[in-house]
């Protein structure tokens, strides 16, 4: 019993050991590289994972797939970004929260009230629409160029570790501040859920829309502040995104990397984003470095890139394992 | 068979034997046609069509380089009236770097104006590998100078390309010497380690088979390491680069992928004096969003390198402070907006060229071809163009679309792109010409056409 | 008063299930087929043809093939271009290998490799459904972008990765120019949507329509959902392939891997969204919407005397897609087929009010 | 009533259907604990009980929408495992649904024409040109169809869209699915659950004219115990997923444990 149902997360999960273990078989590998794969994977996993949080918020709380949430991370970016010539950032931020709090309140009206017990299929294709909106609205008023998001942080690696590994290991303090402000965020939102009212209407309203409704829980306006809690977290992906990459149109692109994660992790988790989009990072860090340059010797490829859909395909098969994603609920059909 | 279906199928059936009767014919009376559409053509306008793109991922380029295209032909038209009186028309049409709707443009485009487009940019490798197909049925000029195909240098087969002044092979070739020079000679290359991270498209893949043949014949290992469009997601790229510790690095980027992968360089530590650019790496878009991080990184630099010269203030005075700039001179002065106007220039230059044969009128892009095909752009034309320091000559053949192909390195300074003096880059033609004509002749196979004979249309 | 079937009595159930039970319909078609046939060779210009309707012709019949997967069996992809380009590939490699063979075989042989892997990125679809399959139609798009870019052989160690074709040739008959194109495409597109009407009103197309409106009664009352799914899934991407095929051959020309990009996927979604989702006229509707939208976008405000700039134009066709979308999602989910039957319907009562 | 039930009564045959011992659980909930019960052929067998009694559950199982976690049942003889809902509604078992699960973007013809799904043979290849043998099934299945649009009396919205048909006529739509499949045993799951008397009155009737004419054995769930009583032969009554009784409509209705079920649910 025991084995069927754990059985193939057993067999998945020591693939993934052995994926780890396995970069050592080439005996260039050194622990320091290997290492700094490991950080960059992670690094990689931690701003898939604020994306992917955008998503299952969401998710959870209305039942939406946001495939927009790339689009708001770009549009919150390029916001911070333009007002930020304009003003210090500490006044670009809380502004551009602003925005997107109203950008959620204008969603919710115009498209989501109207959408209401529509087909999850349909919403998804409006948020489709909304993707295309935003790219096209985002660019006409904040322009099409590179900008850039200064956080003061410097941008030069530094050595540690130089005794325990040999080489040492290169890390950056971005990488870092990043991965605590995500960490901090994901604390925030915990307490949020867990300690305020509107916290517990919303997981309310996420375990049961009628009944939340019967209660007394308003549930447009629920729809609005989680609409507006997923936009200010797409603009603290934006920001740590884009000051580490620059703020332009490509931005929005990374909503197709979080997309693995969200399967992964299963839509309704907010764990699931967090512990999904880093095991993807690692994961696909990982394949690129040490299994690309195999395959291409194998093959004779013209050139690796196989993170592109690697992401994709792990999360593939673990869905083929375990439909509902790692802390996904299961889903029963009722007749 | 019952009745529904079957009246479907009949009406199909007839349907069908009409079109395969009426075809032959029908397409046989537009081929005619098409070849009796010599009637000369009224309007003193010549219509100029103008890809660009001003949004999506790769806006920070397209717009500079759009701006300088056009504020040029504007020049034209408010100091010279024109080109010999022939006043200059033009469209932008926007791809979005897209081939397909590179397509729609180039068909929108193709036809407009009193006597067709001029002579068409497309801004992308692969647009130009697209409309090349085309340019046969067509007859108007692809100008691609400085991207393109590299094989369609060779005017025999490609009769209507003009990569002018330089081609990828071209660019790889000199990236090779110049490191060969820096390490005191091409056979110290030996054993050396050379990475290519190139956009994952036509354009980034041209120059891997001129690397490949130049790996062969000094020995040195090159590393490929693509990065998928957009090029925003180079983590994994950049930390093959510090595994494998290569030697040089060269960048074959366009759009937000230059900035990030010298971002990238600086979070891994590696060395900006060791990447090296091609002349599409190099403008102002590519490095100042990597801050201080882009210093000491080298780019080609071809044709036209930044700054104002004598051509800048002819702008200044007839198009911006008319009001009249482009994109709210957008660029101004920055490699890529130079070299925009250079394009534009050039083409201007080849129609001025063709009215010496045909005549002072409207000239079709058939036409045009001729004043592409004897371009004679040599130091005293470049200064009375007010061009001077920004392009070297070029003179151009029925056989050779490209002439010489000479370019220098610049290297960016934390504020601007520095010139190194002293340093001019030629191709090495002993091993490019045999490449070329092996890959012309592949295409001409491919496409089963038949080549042109450059001697007996001279004659 | 002209468009009504009244009188009409059906005397058989063979003429009461022909494709259009109703006369004028049916004059309406056959006029339809005399213009695109006879009329339009002769009035459209080589724009008209290269940019619109031979791109049309081609994305109908990819949209065709999309709507009988999302459309009809309920199952949604966003990785269709991937099809297209398996099709693509597969007939420039079969053309390139097998010169003899006559394009049309190739044309069919290219749709069934493009079905079959199809069919292999199908079975997700048997476990999971809705959203979740959405997620993995995109690892086929990822995926097949990578193949063709990487794996030299597909382009015949093309040393920039993208390919070139010579015009196609059928029987001898060279299909070159603009007119010639329009019409191989015309036929083709007959063909196929008769054969996609056939397959929606047969049995086959009446299990899609069950396992999308509710497929738990459907396995109840016998239909295999492993069936029914990967016929549909073989189905669509057949028909996407042999437009890829036609994508790349008589379109393009010559191509790369980008072609065929998650944008195209994206494209042929809001074809059918536009349309009307089962709906196959839906899909002519729709692809002809999605192209003419941009290219209008661009060039009424110029007649109109009121030019707008480039970035501008398509800054705006980013937005009014995006508006677009959520309108007919809000206001008419069955998209334009939709419309067009209830003016239809309006046609019947017309002039009398009820 | 009498009469014409001991008249039908006649009829009855052996036990085509029986279920033993059938457990079910979600998760921690317990749907079915150790149900057992037979059907035999021709009969009119109802299962009944309160809300969440597990009479849906039931059905699920027979129809192998839900396998059970322990227990089994044989169906002519044969024991059936683990078999998925396509394979029972092969072996000639249909069944109608409590909230309607029509097909509603299809038409009231098509909707039915698709019951005869699984008698047809013709593949894809001939259908997709309609060529002889695919467009001659069609016709022949056409027929039979026709046929039973005719016995419910439904001829006037043969090519309405499902969706827009009243509530009541839907549930006759989706018991004339269920007859095109000819089935040996049909399962209704509440086939009267929101219909006002007249409704309920002809459905009844349509109920015993399969029973009489086509000598299809039916196993209805109703949560209305009045209306069963009359129709069926033989009353299981399930309760909190426990079978609390079992025989002829008067012998139910006189078993204490059934009436206190019912009368706890009134509370």
């Amino acid at each position: 019993m025991i084995m069927r149902k754990h059985g193939p997360v057993l067999a998945l999960g020591a693939l993934l050991l052995a994926g780890l273990v396995a970069p050592f078989a080439d005996r260039s590998t050194t622990p320091g590289f290997y290492v700094e794969v490991l950080l960059g994977g992670l690094m990689a996993g931690v701003l898939y994972s604020l994306v992917a949080l955008g998503f299952a918020l969401i998710f959870k709380a209305s039942g939406v797939f946001n495939f927009a949430q790339g689009a708001m991370v770009l549009f919150a970016a390029l916001a911070v970004a333009r007002l930020g010539e304009q003003m210090p950032l500490w006044a670009a931020i809380p502004l551009g929260m602003a925005i997107m709090v109203a950008l959620a309140w204008l969603i919710e009206r115009l498209v989501l009230r109207p959408l209401v017990n529509q087909e999850a299929i349909a919403l998804f294709m409006a948020t489709l629409g909304v993707t295309f909106f935003l790219d096209g609205f985002g660019q006409t008023i904040w322009g099409s160029d590179i900008y850039k998001i200064e956080l003061g942080i410097a941008k030069e690696p530094v050595m540690v570790l130089q005794s325990v590994f040999q080489g040492g290991i290169l890390v950056n303090a971005e990488d870092f501040i990043a991965a605590v402000v995500a960490a901090a965020l994901v604390a925030g939102l915990a307490l949020f859920f867990q300690m305020t009212p509107t916290g517990r209407a919303l997981r309310a309203v996420a375990d049961d829309h009628q009944a939340a409704q019967s209660i007394g829980i308003p549930l447009n306006r629920m729809w609005v502040i989680v609409w507006s809690v997923a936009g200010i977290v797409a603009l603290v992906a934006g920001v740590i995104w884009g000051a580490k990459l620059g703020v332009q149109f490509s931005l929005s692109q990374v909503a197709l990397k979080a997309l693995p994660v969200v399967i992964l992790g299963g839509f309704t988790s907010i764990a699931g984003a967090i512990v999904g989009g880093l095991i993807i990072g690692v994961g696909e860090k990982m394949a690129e470095v040490f299994l690309g340059p195999i395959l291409v010797k194998a093959f004779d490829l013209a050139g690796g890139g196989i993170e592109n859909w690697f992401a994709y395909m792990l999360a593939l098969l673990f869905l083929l394992v375990r439909p509902e994603g790692l802390f996904g609920e299961k889903h029963i059909d009722r007749v | 068979m019952k009745q529904g279906a079957k009246r479907a199928v009949l009406a199909v059936s007839v349907a069908v034997a009409a079109v395969f009767g009426s075809t032959a014919a029908l397409a046989q009376a537009k081929k005619a046609e098409a070849k009796k559409m010599e009637a000369p053509s009224k309007g003193g306008e010549q219509f100029f069509p103008v890809l660009s793109y001003r949004t999506g991922a790769y806006a920070p380029n397209g717009v500079p380089f759009a701006n300088g295209f056009v504020d040029y032909l504007k020049l034209v038209n408010a100091r010279d009236g024109g080109i010999n009186g022939i006043k200059i028309t033009w469209e932008e049409c926007e791809t979005g770097y897209a081939t397909d709707r590179g397509v729609e443009c180039y068909e929108r485009l193709k036809g407009k104006g009193p006597t067709g487009a001029t002579a068409f940019h497309p801004l992308s490798t692969g647009i130009t590998f697209a409309v090349t197909d085309k340019s046969f049925v067509d007859k108007i000029p692809i100008i691609t100078f400085g991207y393109g195909r590299a094989d369609s240098v060779d005017g025999t087969v490609f009769g209507w390309n003009f990569p002018l002044g330089g081609t990828y092979w071209d660019a790889a070739d000199m990236l090779v010497q110049h490191i060969g020079k820096k390490e005191g000679g091409l056979d110290k290359l030996k054993g050396k380690k050379i990475a290519l991270v190139y956009h994952d498209s036509p354009y980034g893949k041209e120059p891997i088979a001129l690397l490949q043949e130049r790996a062969k014949m000094h020995g040195y290992e090159l590393l490929l390491l693509p990065v998928t469009h957009p090029g925003v997601e180079q983590k994994a790229t950049w930390l093959q680069v510090r595994q494998q510790r290569p030697d040089y690095v060269f960048l074959w980027g366009w759009g937000v992928m230059n900035s990030t992968s010298i971002k990238e360089a600086v979070a891994t530590g590696y060395p900006r004096e060791k990447m090296y650019g091609v002349w599409w790496s190099g403008a102002e878009p590519d490095v100042t969003p990597a801050g201080d991080g882009a210093k000491g990184y080298s780019a080609l630099v071809f044709l036209a390198p930044a700054g104002t010269g004598a051509v800048h203030k002819d702008i200044v005075k007839y198009v911006h402070d008319k009001g009249q700039g482009t994109g709210n001179k957008e660029g101004f002065g920055e490699v890529l907006y130079n070299r925009g106007m250079v394009g534009a220039m050039m083409t201007v230059e080849a129609v001025k060229r063709a009215q010496i044969k045909h005549g002072k009128k409207p000239l079709k892009g058939e036409e045009v071809r001729w004043g592409l095909e004897n371009m004679a752009l040599d130091n005293a034309a470049i200064k009375r163009l007010g061009f001077e320091g920004f392009m070297t000559p070029i003179s151009t053949s029925c056989v050779d679309h490209r002439g010489d192909s000479v370019a220098g390195i610049h290297t960016w300074d934390g504020k601007r792109w520095v010139i190194e003096k002293g340093t001019t880059l030629v191709a090495d033609s002993t091993i490019i010409k045999p490449m070329i004509r092996a890959s012309a002749e592949k295409y001409a196979a491919e496409k089963k056409l038949v080549k042109r004979d450059c001697a007996k249309e001279a004659g | 008063m002209f468009y009504r079937e009244n009188g009409q009595f059906k005397s058989s159930y063979a003429s009461d299930q022909q494709m259009l039970p109703i006369l004028q319909d049916r004059l309406f078609m056959a006029g339809l087929l005399v213009i695109a046939f006879a009329a339009v060779p002769f009035f459209a210009t080589d724009y008209l043809f290269l940019s619109l309707l031979i791109p049309f012709l081609i994305l109908a019949l990819a949209a065709i093939g999309l709507n009988l997967v999302v459309g009809y069996c309920g199952q949604i992809s966003l990785g269709h271009a991937a099809f297209m380009a398996v099709g693509a590939y597969a007939a420039y490699n079969l053309v390139l290998r097998l010169p003899q063979l006559n394009f049309l075989v190739v044309l069919v042989l290219a749709g069934l490799i493009a079905a079959a892997v199809g069919l292999v990125f199908g079975i997700p679809s048997l476990r999971i459904k809705g959203l979740y399959l959405g997620v993995a139609t995109l690892a086929a798009q990822f995926f097949m972008d990578w193949l063709f870019a990487r794996v030299k052989w597909f382009t015949n160690y093309a040393h920039s990765g993208s390919v070139q074709t010579a015009p196609v040739e059928v029987f001898g008959w060279i299909v070159d120019t603009p007119v010639e194109k329009y019409l191989f495409l015309l036929v083709v597109l007959i063909v196929f949507t008769l054969i996609a009407k056939n397959l929606v009103r047969s049995h086959i197309g009446r299990e899609w329509m069950a396992i999308r409106d509710m497929d738990v009664a459907a396995e109840v009352i016998g239909i295999r959902p492993v069936y029914a799914k990967l016929t549909a899934f073989a189905v669509s991407s057949f028909y996407v392939g042999v437009a890829g095929a036609l994508w790349g051959f008589v379109h393009l020309g010559s191509w790369e891997p980008l072609a065929f990009s998650l944008t195209l996927s994206l494209n042929l979604l809001f074809m059918i969204i536009i349309g009307g989702m089962g709906s196959l006229l839906g899909s002519y509707f729709g692809a002809a919407f999605i192209l003419m939208l941009p290219i209008l976008l661009n060039q009424v405000p110029a007649m109109l005397g009121v030019p707008i700039s480039t970035a501008m134009a398509s800054h705006l066709e980013f937005m009014i897609f995006g508006a677009l979308i959520v309108f007919f999602l809000i206001v008419e989910p069955h998209g334009l087929a939709r419309l067009w039957a209830i003016g239809k319907e309006k046609l019947r009562l017309w002039p009398f009010p009820h | 009533m009498t009469g014409e039930s001991s008249a039908r009564a006649g009829r009855i045959g052996e036990v085509i259907l029986a279920v033993e011992g059938v457990s079910l659980a979600f998760g921690g909930v317990k749907a079915l604990s150790g149900v057992s019960f037979d059907v035999r052929e021709h009969e009119v067998r109802a299962i009944i009980g309160p809300n969440g009694a597990g009479k849906s559950s039931m059905l699920n199982v027979i129809n192998g929408v839900y396998h059970p976690q322990e227990g089994t049942i044989h169906y002519q003889g044969r024991e059936y495992h683990d078999m998925d809902p396509h394979e029972v509604a092969l072996s000639g078992i249909a069944r109608t649904f409590q909230s309607l699960a029509l097909f509603k973007g299809m038409s009231v013809l098509d909707n039915i024409m698709s019951g005869r799904n699984l008698k047809m043979r013709s593949n894809i290849l001939l259908q997709a040109m309609r060529l002889g043998p695919a467009l001659r099934e069609e016709i022949e299945h056409r027929e039979v169809v026709e046929g039973i649009i005719d016995f419910l009396e439904i001829q006037a919205y043969r090519k309405t869209q499902v969706g827009r048909l009243p509530y009541g006529l839907q549930k006759r739509v989706d018991l004339a699915r269920a007859l095109a499949m000819e089935p040996r045993i049909l399962l209704l799951d509440e086939p009267m659950a929101g219909m006002n008397m007249e409704e309920k009155q002809d459905m009844c009737r349509f109920i015993l004219d399969v029973n009489d004419q086509f000598g299809t054995t039916i196993v209805l769930i109703e949560h209305d115990m009045s209306v069963v009583m009359d129709i069926s032969d033989r009353v299981v009554v399930l309760d909190y997923g426990k079978k609390i009784g079992d025989g002829s409509p008067d012998e139910v209705r006189a078993n204490q444990a059934v009436v206190d079920a019912y009368l706890g649910v009134s509370h």
